[in-house]
């Protein structure tokens, strides 16, 4: 079925009987050339392009809960492109041009909004970090700009201008930047796959591994061994936990972080501004909720909840740049579960078990990678060679010293 | 969270701070043959259990003690805090 | 208007009368009143409208859960959207206004929504405004956020101020109702230290709202009589207008205290106080809210719950209509109608989904059993109900009980599941409890009155005897077990008009259907496709009804088509209230040098290094321009000495028979063998091989040395070192303290710097160049006595030393360093002209080691000792790290003399575009160099070493600048480093 | 030129509110001394030779025969020696006491130290003071160090209703801000 403004209007008038299931609710079958676990947002994004770029389409793709019910179900929704590393800023970049032509792509409004991304910076030194990172930017084909204090209150009166602790002298702004609707991602997504032909398999959780002779034949679940000839895994926070079922240890902790939103209000912050001296990120949502968040919670976690300390740190973040979100109210507070890696970069890669691919490693930024994410495991996939903008994505890169350390704090994962 | 130091009773965890798995307590030998392996390892790879996990935690706005605090990454349920240097001398660590 | 709804008896202090506006009108109410409560007794019907439909809407509850009367109160900077009417309580010249309508309230222009509501069905949005593309930005979002939000924020910044605090407690309990009393009672006469906190502004709960009788008098009157037993204790602390609103780990819980709400003006006071609460056990005793029915145009003005209805009656004396009917699947909304009767009010009909009256009805009112409401009438108040049996009932009010949901909230907070109880239709609290929490009373699914006192006895009783106290066995109060007989009817299935499930967000049965129709069947994806229960009120009053019609559709029971699991907050808390204090100049502390204030007489700017403020120029008489002013510093101290503030360093006190070892260690380069009275540069690396950080330490005995590092890592470096002290090498005699804050120090430098010292220091210590050479330290005394270390250190290239004195004489110091140097031409120099030197000599900073630098990027490679082990040495052995075309911190000049080099740029070969692909390094640092008379920079480069004098592109296309620039050796002046040794 | 003149902290500051007073305390010498590890005995038997009494373990205080010093245990190995400063350098009077039992590093001008006292002075640092000082919890002569406002704060009760706050001399205003606003907040 066709999305449109004229089918919304014919489905009105005839009182909305019309609307078919997104999508298939599929028995799993035996076997499948490819097997997704993991029905979060880059799995499914993957299973999307495979069958789309790649014109695969005997895939399943298995959740343990429902579609979408990972990191993609409960983030804040910034997409962004503005990477300092070579390793990095490509793939981001691409990312970013998959979202500018997504919802015609896969008929599904998510709401792509470029309303762009500010990082106010305080300091000469954190200027001239910008300035380096701007470039690296435009150098990637992505855009930038570099705000003075002059251009920043044009943007963003609001700031605390004369009286911030750290003084806010201007930003780093990129416009393209900007949110997305994150379920609608997921759906558009699923539904863009299922159209295709894969199975979304829900309630399924993979339990097991079939590896023989250090070749991975599918995978045990709650629903029956599947077999399939590539197991491409994809499940962000549990990264750990499902691949010590293929006895591996990985370069990644479990981190939460946690998100926020306020209760709904007229419009009143155009874009993104992030806070980073202060651990502070905010947005508002087109339903009016002001959407924030700030740092991980720092201690190794698989439960999607925090504690208060973080919560008062991003809140006195928000109040020490714009003080009149005081009598906002915070309506509702959650976690997710980051897969934090050892250089805060993630990992698009085969494993050493041949049929075994891992893609993971996103920390706090998947969201916005999830085109570009699905997009190159899918190249992986299909091709057996890593896309170009995700060739630095190895597994093994600690052992060379090949790291993509955008922060500069080296292997632990918390500082990321 | 509250972590229950071993010495001073229970202190909010907002005095600490966090650093990983307590296995960076074996830091390995800078002369063994494969050294750049095991210090890989060391550094770079995670058991990251769910469940009970060993971790390092610096108590610096306290009594500056580095704790081995074991810690359910489920439930957060703490069962036990000693002082890493009591069980970085039981692993064998000295001089 | 006058308060026509007003009738005898309830809680009031009538005595005080209280004047207030809502929407411009003024209206009076009495001390005791909610604005909601007052609003019903002046008659107001109408209060807002809603999210998507701009519907009319009116109050709907009377406590926290309500999902209509939202309202914005007070004005301008004070102004506070979202607040909900049913829990302001009313003070003399309170200001409220309605929200969410364009126009006047009563003729909301917005309203042409519900007419195209056909076409906005739930996820309309995510099918259209695709085409054309550009649109949706400049067009349809536009739209579609102006019209959505609800209240509005003043866009000025928050006047009042707030607190936070920490308590402790041995058992928390939560809520003051019945159950809450007697756990509180119980609780405390056991000895335990006790916190009763409760969000109303008086204790008592239901106790308040209701007729029954506790104990043989009043239930209010026993409630008060109960707080006056608590309050009389020592141990018992009362928290009235206080939400616990969240359970974190550990038994920590979020509480919001408000302070100065229910007054016209905070006075300078704390508005909230936000406590963090540690408790060894909490006691749940939140009550129960109660739920609505889902019917055609169930969502009018007048259309309340009955429980709330009741209340509204009980203790806040105001009728919400003259002519009221209720609606029921229980036997608690009998209850409603016989209180109502007792108040005067003309009850018109009992309509009951069940077949069998458990009561006798009101006299006059009409009872159809079996029955239920359909349809409603009445624009912007209720008119009138029809019912499925064809009748139609002129009201004016109908109190609608679809039985009480178990506050389960907090119970949910951590992993709890909540169970479903048939027997109550509702969710009671799981197995998996936070850990120390028990539940009692309504929360826990006891419904009844004695239930709740009972329950809240004996929990609290069982937690005070697990913590060791001898609970008092006190006698429970009397009070009756109440009919609560329910049934699970949620919602009328009927092809009628839209029947409302979350009032708030606009949220109907059908938009349920069409969700399960779409294929969103799991709970999650019919919150996230609808947004149900995703208002301000989280669904309190619609979650279940939703979870119903779903259930339905399925063909399955409510607990197997999922649970409604909340977070939180409990209700919504404002972000000034979690910032506390931390905000404006208090955001953090601010650290200052000893010699900050006679930089201030100087004039000096200052600015912000971490927490720190340093001075960064003296800008002297006539000069108009920073660069002159730092331009001047640095000449000075080239030509003959200034002085520089370097407290901000860290200095790390380090003692032990092993310390030598361990600093052996923890530096890259050597120092077992550094000679007592002398100071090496150390060199730190991370254990991935990266540099950490670096500084000069200083052996002043055998064993005892002192570290610096540099100002943003003291704090990092001295954590990384106790983790090599106490886990990597437990067995090493060496102690570490910090002493940062225990030493002034100024780095005094410039070829006169020695002349200078000389009038500083007793005259029995030798300052020769023989007897104290470059890298010399030692402990001397200046000033005839005062104690002082001095370190022949520089990091301006010129003949410079360090001194420090003890904190309490820096002010003193700076001074008399500045008075004996007058001779000299002594200037004070800030952190630019430090940059200055620095950048001219080549050294690296914070720009140069930010954590993706290896001592081979920086030329340092032969500070990494082969021959030992350190911290980092193995790994940066690794092949990438020692590649053949990797980085080389270099210096850069620009081609043209006059051109400006800027921080940031790139650099690219000079035929090729500035892309990625052709990226080889970028410029850490840039200054002006009034030495050479040009602009310098270092950067890191690509082959830089085999690459001296080539010219190469700065690209800095963020800027639209680039210039040619040629590569040079990273140090400007003296590259020989003869100065400093002279 | 004169001898360099001293200057403390916070100018002496002193400001009584309602059953609350905070005071600056500017005569202490602080000195800490760490145990050798290994020779931890000789430093004990030094320490009772000369003052009488055992190092405290950590979290709790104890006064030395005379009165002075009171020894504080801030964290295993270290503690700090408090006492009323004199001419004579205070790690050189600890010295000469313990000879070199133990190493010392002097702390005195590292601190800014408020007291705060009266009966409202719980109440006052509940605002700030992640601990519990119910006077059964934390007993008077019990010593921690804890974050108040972002700022390393060594708590000491020195009575009931009495406590000494030592915290870093570079960030004293904004401590004391922080404490006086407490004292405020609570009026």
């Amino acid at each position: 079925m066709r999305y449109s403004g004229m089918k919304v209007l014919w489905e009105g008038l005839t009182g909305n009987r019309g609307w078919k299931p997104v999508w298939r609710e599929p028995e799993p079958k035996k076997s499948y050339d490819i097997v997704i676990v993991g029905g979060g947002g880059h799995g499914l994004s993957t299973a999307y392009y495979l069958a789309r770029e790649f014109g695969l389409s005997n895939i399943a793709v298995l959740e343990k809960g429902w579609l979408g019910s990972g990191n993609i179900g409960r983030n804040t929704t910034i997409i962004r492109s503005n990477y300092l590393l070579p390793g990095n800023e490509p793939f981001y970049e691409l990312s970013m041009k998959l979202w500018e032509n997504l919802e015609q792509d896969f008929n599904y409004n998510a709401m792509v909004s470029q309303r762009g991304i500010i990082n106010l910076y305080h300091s000469d030194s954190q200027r001239d970090a910008f300035a380096r990172r701007g470039n690296a930017m435009i150098m990637a084909g992505a855009d930038a700009v570099l705000l003075d204090r002059a251009g920043l209150e044009k943007q963003c009166p609001f700031l605390d201008f004369d009286n911030a602790r750290f003084p806010i002298q201007g930003g780093l702004w990129q416009p393209r930047a900007g949110t997305a609707r994150h379920d609608a991602v997921a759906w558009g997504y699923a539904r863009g796959a299922d159209m295709h032909g894969v199975d979304l398999i829900q309630n399924c959780e993979v339990t097991g591994f079939l590896i023989e002779d250090g070749v991975c034949k599918g995978v045990e679940t709650s629903r029956g061994a599947i077999l399939a000839r590539k197991t491409a895994v994809c499940v962000a926070g549990s990264s750990g936990r499902v691949m010590s079922k293929a006895g591996m240890r990985l370069p990644i902790e479990s981190h939460a972080l946690q998100a926020f939103v306020s209760e709904g209000l007229k419009p009143v912050i155009p874009g993104v501004i992030t806070f980073g001296a202060g651990h502070f990120y905010i947005s508002q949502s087109d339903k009016g909720g002001l959407v924030f968040g700030g740092d991980i919670d720092g201690y190794n976690t698989y439960a999607q909840r925090g504690n208060l300390p973080v919560v008062e740190d991003v809140c006195e973040g928000g109040m020490a740049i714009m003080p009149m979100i005081g009598r906002a109210r915070l309506l509702r507070m959650w976690g997710g579960v980051m897969d934090m890696s050892m250089d805060g970069s993630p990992f698009i890669d085969r494993t050493h078990i041949d049929g075994l691919y891992f893609n993971g490693g996103w920390c706090y930024g998947g969201f916005k990678a999830t085109p570009a994410s699905g997009f190159c495991y899918a190249h992986l996939l299909a091709r057996d060679e890593p896309h170009p903008t995700a060739a630095e994505y190895r597994l093994d890169r600690f052992i060379s010293g090949r790291m993509i350390d955008e922060r500069g704090a080296g292997a632990q994962p918390n500082l990321h | 969270m509250i972590i229950n130091h071993p010495l001073l009773g229970p202190r909010d965890a907002s005095e600490f701070v966090y650093l990983g798995d307590a296995s960076l307590i074996d830091r390995p030998d800078w002369q063994a043959k494969d050294a750049q392996q095991q210090f890989h390892d060391y550094l770079y790879l995670r058991d990251n259990p769910a469940g009970a996990h060993r971790e390092l935690w610096f108590h610096e706005q306290g009594d500056r003690s580095w704790l081995v605090v074991t810690r359910d990454t489920i439930t957060h349920e703490i069962t036990n805090v000693e002082l890493a240097r009591d069980v970085a001398l039981q692993r064998g660590r000295g001089r | 208007m006058s308060q026509t709804h007003r009738i005898d008896g309830g809680l009031l202090d009538r005595s005080r009368a209280l004047r207030f506006t809502f929407n411009g009108t003024s209206l009076e109410g009495y001390a005791g009143d909610t604005l909601a409560s007052a609003l019903i007794a002046n008659g107001v019907k109408l209060v807002g409208r809603s999210f998507k439909y701009h519907r009319p809407r009116g109050i709907f509850t009377a406590g926290s859960e309500e999902p209509n009367a939202l309202v914005t109160l007070r004005r301008d900077g004070h102004g506070e959207p979202n607040t909900r009417a049913t829990v302001t309580e009313l003070f003399d010249g309170l200001v409220a206004s309605s929200q969410n309508h364009r126009g006047p309230l009563r003729y909301d222009l917005m309203a042409v929504n519900d007419y195209l509501a056909p076409f906005l069905s739930a996820g309309f949005y995510y099918k259209t405004f695709m085409w054309p593309k550009a649109f949706w930005e400049k067009l349809y979002e536009p739209v579609i956020r102006s019209s959505a939000g609800l209240g509005r924020l003043s866009g000025k910044a928050d006047p009042d101020i707030y607190d936070k605090g920490f308590l402790h407690c041995d058992i928390l309990i939560i809520g003051a109702g019945p159950a809450g009393l007697c756990a509180a009672l119980s609780a405390a006469r056991s000895g335990a230290r006790v916190i009763l906190a409760d969000e109303d502004f008086r204790f008592g709960g239901r106790l308040n709202t209701e007729t029954m009788a506790v104990a043989g008098t009043s239930g209010a009157d026993w409630a008060q009589q109960a707080v006056a037993e608590l309050a009389s204790m020592d141990n018992v602390r009362l928290m009235p207008r206080t939400t616990i609103y969240g359970a974190y780990d550990h038994g920590i819980y979020g509480a919001l205290e408000r302070r100065t709400d229910h007054l016209a003006e905070s006075a300078g006071k704390p508005r909230q106080v936000l406590w963090r609460i540690y408790s060894k056990r909490a006691i749940l005793c939140a009550g129960a809210t109660e739920r609505s029915i889902a019917f055609g145009n169930n969502d009018r003005p007048g259309i309340m719950l009955a429980g709330s209805v009741r209340a509204y009656a009980n203790r806040w004396a105001a009728l919400p209509g003259k002519r009221i009917a209720v609606f029921t699947n229980n036997d608690d909304g009998w209850r409603t109608a016989s209180d109502l009767a007792a108040h005067g009010a003309d009850i018109a009909a009992i309509v009951d989904t069940r077949d069998r009256a458990p009561l006798e009805a009101p006299a006059g009112a009409t009872v159809a059993m079996g029955a239920y409401v359909t349809d409603t009438k009445g624009r912007h108040g209720l008119k009138s109900i029809t019912l499925s049996n064809g009748t139609t009932i002129e009201c004016d009010c109908l109190a609608v009980s679809g039985g009480w949901s178990p506050n389960v909230h907090l119970t949910c907070h951590q992993r709890d599941k909540p169970q479903w109880r048939d027997d109550i239709a509702g969710f009671v609290p799981g197995p998996d409890l936070p850990v120390g929490m028990r539940v009692a009373g309504a929360a826990n699914g006891a419904l009844t009155l004695a239930a709740a006192l009972r329950e809240g006895h004996e929990q609290a009783h069982a937690a005070a005897e697990e913590l060791g106290f001898k609970p008092a066995s006190i006698a429970l109060p009397a009070a009756e077990d109440e009919a609560v007989e329910t049934s699970a009817f949620f919602h009328v299935k009927a092809d009628g008009p839209r029947a409302w499930i979350d009032l708030q967000n606009d949220v109907t049965a059908k938009d349920v259907k069409l969700s399960h129709q779409e294929g969103f069947r799991s709970v999650e994806h019919l919150k996230r496709y609808t947004t149900l229960g995703m208002a301000t009120d989280q669904g309190k009053t619609a979650n279940l009804l939703g979870l119903s019609v779903m259930a339905e559709c399925n063909g399955r029971s409510i607990p197997e088509t999922g649970t409604t699991i909340f977070r939180p907050p409990y209700t919504p808390v404002a972000i000034g209230a979690l910032a506390g204090r931390s905000r404006g100049k208090a955001f953090r502390p601010t650290r200052l040098t000893t010699s900050h204030k006679s930089a201030e007489e100087r004039d000096a700017v200052f600015v912000e290094a971490g927490q720190w403020l340093r001075a960064q120029w003296f800008p002297e008489k006539g000069e108009t321009h920073w660069r002159e002013s730092v331009d001047r510093e640095a000449v000075r101290v080239r030509e003959s000495v200034g002085i520089c503030d370097v407290t901000t360093l860290g200095k790390i006190d380090i003692q032990g028979r092993d310390a030598a070892e361990f600093l052996n260690r923890v530096y890259s380069n050597g120092f077992a063998k550094l000679p007592v009275g002398k100071v090496r540069y150390g060199l730190m690396l991370r254990e991935d091989g990266m540099v950490m950080d670096d500084g000069t330490t200083a052996r002043l005995g055998e064993n005892h040395f002192v570290m610096t590092t540099t100002t943003a890592n003291a704090v990092s470096v001295f954590r990384h070192l106790e983790f090599c002290r106490q886990c990597l090498w437990p067995g090493l005699d060496v102690h570490l303290i910090s002493a940062t804050e225990q030493w002034a120090q100024f780095a005094v430098a410039g070829p006169h710097s020695r002349d200078l010292l000389r009038k500083v220091v007793d005259p029995e210590f030798d300052l020769s160049n023989e007897a104290f050479p470059f890298m010399a330290c030692g402990e001397v005394t200046v000033f005839d006595g005062t104690p002082s270390r001095l370190f022949r250190i520089s990091f301006s290239g010129e003949l410079a030393y360090e001194i420090a004195v003890p904190a309490r004489y820096g002010d003193a110091m700076i001074r008399a360093l500045m008075d004996v140097g007058e001779e000299f031409g002594v200037v004070p120099y800030g952190t630019e002209a430090l940059s200055v030197l620095r950048i001219e000599k080549g050294h690296p900073v914070a720009n140069e080691l930010c954590g993706q630098t290896t001592a081979r990027d920086l030329g340092l490679e032969r500070m990494v000792s082969k021959k030992k082990d350190c911290i980092g040495n193995t790994l940066s052995e690794r092949s990438h790290l020692n590649r053949e075309d990797g980085l080389a911190l270099m210096g850069f000049a620009p081609v043209m003399r006059n051109e400006h080099l800027s921080a940031g740029a790139h650099f690219t070969s000079r035929d090729k575009p500035a892309t990625t692909e052709n990226d080889e390094g970028w410029m850490t640092s840039v200054a002006y160099s009034p030495t050479l008379g040009h602009s310098i920079g270092l950067g890191f480069i690509a082959r830089g070493r085999d690459r001296v004098g080539e010219i190469v592109q700065a690209a800095d296309p963020l800027r639209g600048k680039t210039i040619e620039v040629r590569i040079v050796s990273p140090h400007f002046v003296d590259p020989e480093g003869e100065r400093q040794r002279a | 030129m004169p001898r360099l003149a001293p200057s403390s902290p916070l100018n002496g500051f002193r400001q009584e509110f309602d059953r609350l007073e905070i005071t600056e305390i500017t005569d202490l010498a602080l000195v800490s001394i760490a145990s050798p590890q290994g020779r931890e005995a000789e430093l004990a038997s030094a320490v009772s030779g000369a003052y009488g009494i055992a190092l405290p373990p950590v979290g709790s205080s104890v006064e030395a025969d005379a009165g002075e010093p009171r020894f504080l245990g801030l964290q295993p190995g270290q503690c700090f020696a408090l006492f009323e400063r004199q001419d004579e350098g205070p790690v050189d009077i600890i010295a000469r006491k313990l000879s070199d039992a133990g190493y010392y590093t002097d702390q005195s001008d590292s601190w800014a130290v408020l007291r705060v006292s009266g009966t409202r002075c719980r109440e006052a640092l509940e605002r700030i003071c992640p601990l519990d000082l119910h006077p059964q919890t934390f007993v008077t002569g019990a010593v921690a160090r804890t974050v108040m406002e972002h700022l390393g704060v060594i708590i000491f009760r020195d009575g009931e209703d009495s406590f000494l706050l030592l915290s870093a001399r570079s960030s004293a205003p904004s401590f004391l801000h922080a404490v006086v606003t407490s004292a405020k907040n609570i009026q």
